[in-house]
């Protein structure tokens, strides 16, 4: 199923960048979409992904109200914490996962654990207890 | 719009100003990652005030390439920093 | 209304923008440099060019191509600068 | 026709050329590097050259970058060989050697790379096919007894094999038990920078045909390196 995702990603991309519906287009991004190398991916379900992809959507604003607070309260703390990660993942999913947290400005994924740990930095608006 | 622009350019100059002040490479390389993004947004908008779409390609593309070189720059730094601290 | 919409895009991400750059200059760790440097290029570039999105609609998709790109590569940068610098720290001791 | 803002952008390319060339530390270089292909690009693109932008951001800051910090990473390096596992004793030594070398190449952006090798006459093989650049050898006190040493080899080779004894050279036969590493250097102008800078009780340099005296002055300028 990550496969359809897959081409359907491939071709979402060459449609913004050719901007064009035509026949010929679209057979020529279907081309190059098939023909593009992949690699061997371990697909997930496909209730995982639909999962995570809303979640990234979710993520946008969260992101704009989190900036809001670092800019209204500063946050002078910096703290390092360990998260545990949901369990099986696949390496995609895991990359969608350290987006959601990175993305968000309070905190930083700096390193994945292969024991399914993240190491996130955060910065706090008071020291940890 | 113009304002906007030059606005962007004082926004621009602050990365440059920590680049220049700074020696640690981490900073620079955070200082070079801001300018990066900023350049690429800068031209988009320029490309929007003209209406000159073909500078809006050239700008769409140097953002979603532009980043490249700066990870691979990150990780030959690190390798660096390992093999000299043995 | 939409030209006001639009300005008001551009003037959030202009205020992200040198309020996330600003501490560039300080003293802090590169950790903390980082997250301001996410509000300022992440979020503030996303919300100029949806400004400059909503001042010309008919060139949505590759205005959108870049507001992807922006989302995403400077995410994914953010995590490999924080893994690259922390690293070399964690070497020292 | 031209804007006001042109001119203030075009202003920046000058002063990031000018950060790029006043900076002396190669990796330095390099990022500023980036940041002037990153501004060169911008000033391409406001003045209509779109192509030239593209290119100046896909070939001038990717790939130059990229492959200047492959030849960065692989040319200004020094490379020291080394006996692999010395006992505790010669280790801390070892280290007390390596500190004030690693200050004396930061100076000159040299970076230390140390190549360990199983047994002496490997690091000696490895200093004339010039896979290191120098060997550093940590001597065993001489009032130790070598033989002993050298008939344990079968039991434990890793241990044994540091205690080779050492050429003949008359520094170190004063019995003392702490002699100070011997660094052995094939290139000319790193035995005069090592020479010159490092402090003297750290290491006993020489040169590759076993000479003290400075050579004549090499005409090597130090970017050769």
């Amino acid at each position: 199923m990550a496969g359809y995702l897959n081409l359907l990603l491939r071709l979402t991309i060459w449609f913004l960048l050719t901007a064009d519906l035509s026949w010929d287009n679209l057979l020529l991004g279907v081309t190059i979409a098939v023909l593009l190398p992949r690699g061997a991916t371990n697909p997930g379900t496909l209730k995982d992904w639909l999962y995570t992809l809303g979640e990234v959507v979710a993520a946008i604003p969260q992101a704009y109200k989190e900036a809001f607070e670092i800019m209204i309260y500063p946050h002078h703390h910096e703290a390092i914490t360990l998260e545990r990660a949901k369990p099986r993942r696949t390496p995609s999913l895991l990359f969608l996962d350290i987006f959601l947290i990175t993305f968000t400005p309070k905190t930083i994924v700096q390193h994945y654990c292969e024991q399914g740990w993240y190491e996130v930095h955060r910065i706090q608006r008071r020291p940890t207890p | 719009m113009t304002a906007v622009i030059l606005a962007m350019i004082a926004a621009l100059l602050i990365p440059m100003v920590e680049a220049f002040q700074d020696e640690d490479i981490w900073q620079r390389m955070l200082a070079f990652a801001s300018i990066a993004t900023k350049t690429s947004v800068m031209i988009l908008a320029v490309s929007v005030l003209r209406d000159d779409w073909m500078i809006g390609v050239v700008g769409v593309l140097i953002l979603s390439v532009g980043n490249a070189a700066l990870m691979l720059l990150a990780h030959v730094i690190k390798r660096l920093n390992e093999v000299t601290e043995g | 209304m939409i030209n006001i919409l639009s300005d008001g895009c551009m003037i959030i991400g202009l205020v992200f923008w040198f309020w996330g750059t600003w501490p560039l200059l300080g003293q802090r760790s590169v950790l903390y440099k980082l997250h301001s440097l996410s509000v300022a290029d992440t979020l503030g570039s996303m919300a100029i060019v949806m400004g400059l999105l909503l001042r010309i609609p008919h060139e949505w998709p590759l205005l959108l191509l870049a507001l992807i790109s922006l989302a995403i590569w400077n995410t994914v940068l953010g995590y490999v600068l924080a893994y690259c610098s922390t690293r070399e720290i964690g070497h020292d001791g | 026709m031209m804007d006001s803002y042109v001119y203030v952008i075009m202003a920046l390319l000058p002063l990031s050329a000018l950060m790029l060339v006043i900076q002396t530390s190669p990796y330095q270089a390099l990022v500023i590097r980036g940041i002037l292909g990153a501004v060169a690009a911008l000033v391409y693109a406001i003045l209509g050259g779109a192509d030239v932008a593209l290119t100046e951001a896909l070939v001038g800051t990717m790939l130059s970058i990229t492959l200047f910090a492959v030849a960065v990473r692989s040319s200004l390096v020094m490379r020291l060989g080394v006996l692999v596992a010395p006992e505790p004793s010669q280790e801390s030594l070892r280290q007390s050697l390596l500190a004030p070398l690693r200050m004396v190449l930061n100076r000159y952006h040299l970076r230390l790379e140390l190549v360990a090798y199983p047994h002496p006459e490997a690091l000696q093989q490895a200093l004339q096919a010039k896979e290191v650049h120098g060997i550093c050898r940590v001597d065993f006190p001489l009032g130790e007894e070598t033989p002993a040493r050298v008939s344990s080899t079968v039991i434990a080779p890793d241990l044994a094999l540091t205690a080779i004894p050492s050429l003949p050279s008359g520094a170190e036969s004063d019995g003392s038990p702490a002699a100070p590493p011997r660094i052995t250097l094939r290139v000319p102008r790193l035995y005069e920078i090592l020479t010159t800078e490092l402090p003297p009780a750290t290491a006993q340099l020489q040169t590759l045909n076993g000479d003290r005296t400075p050579l004549t002055p090499p005409l090597i300028l130090m970017e050769k390196y």
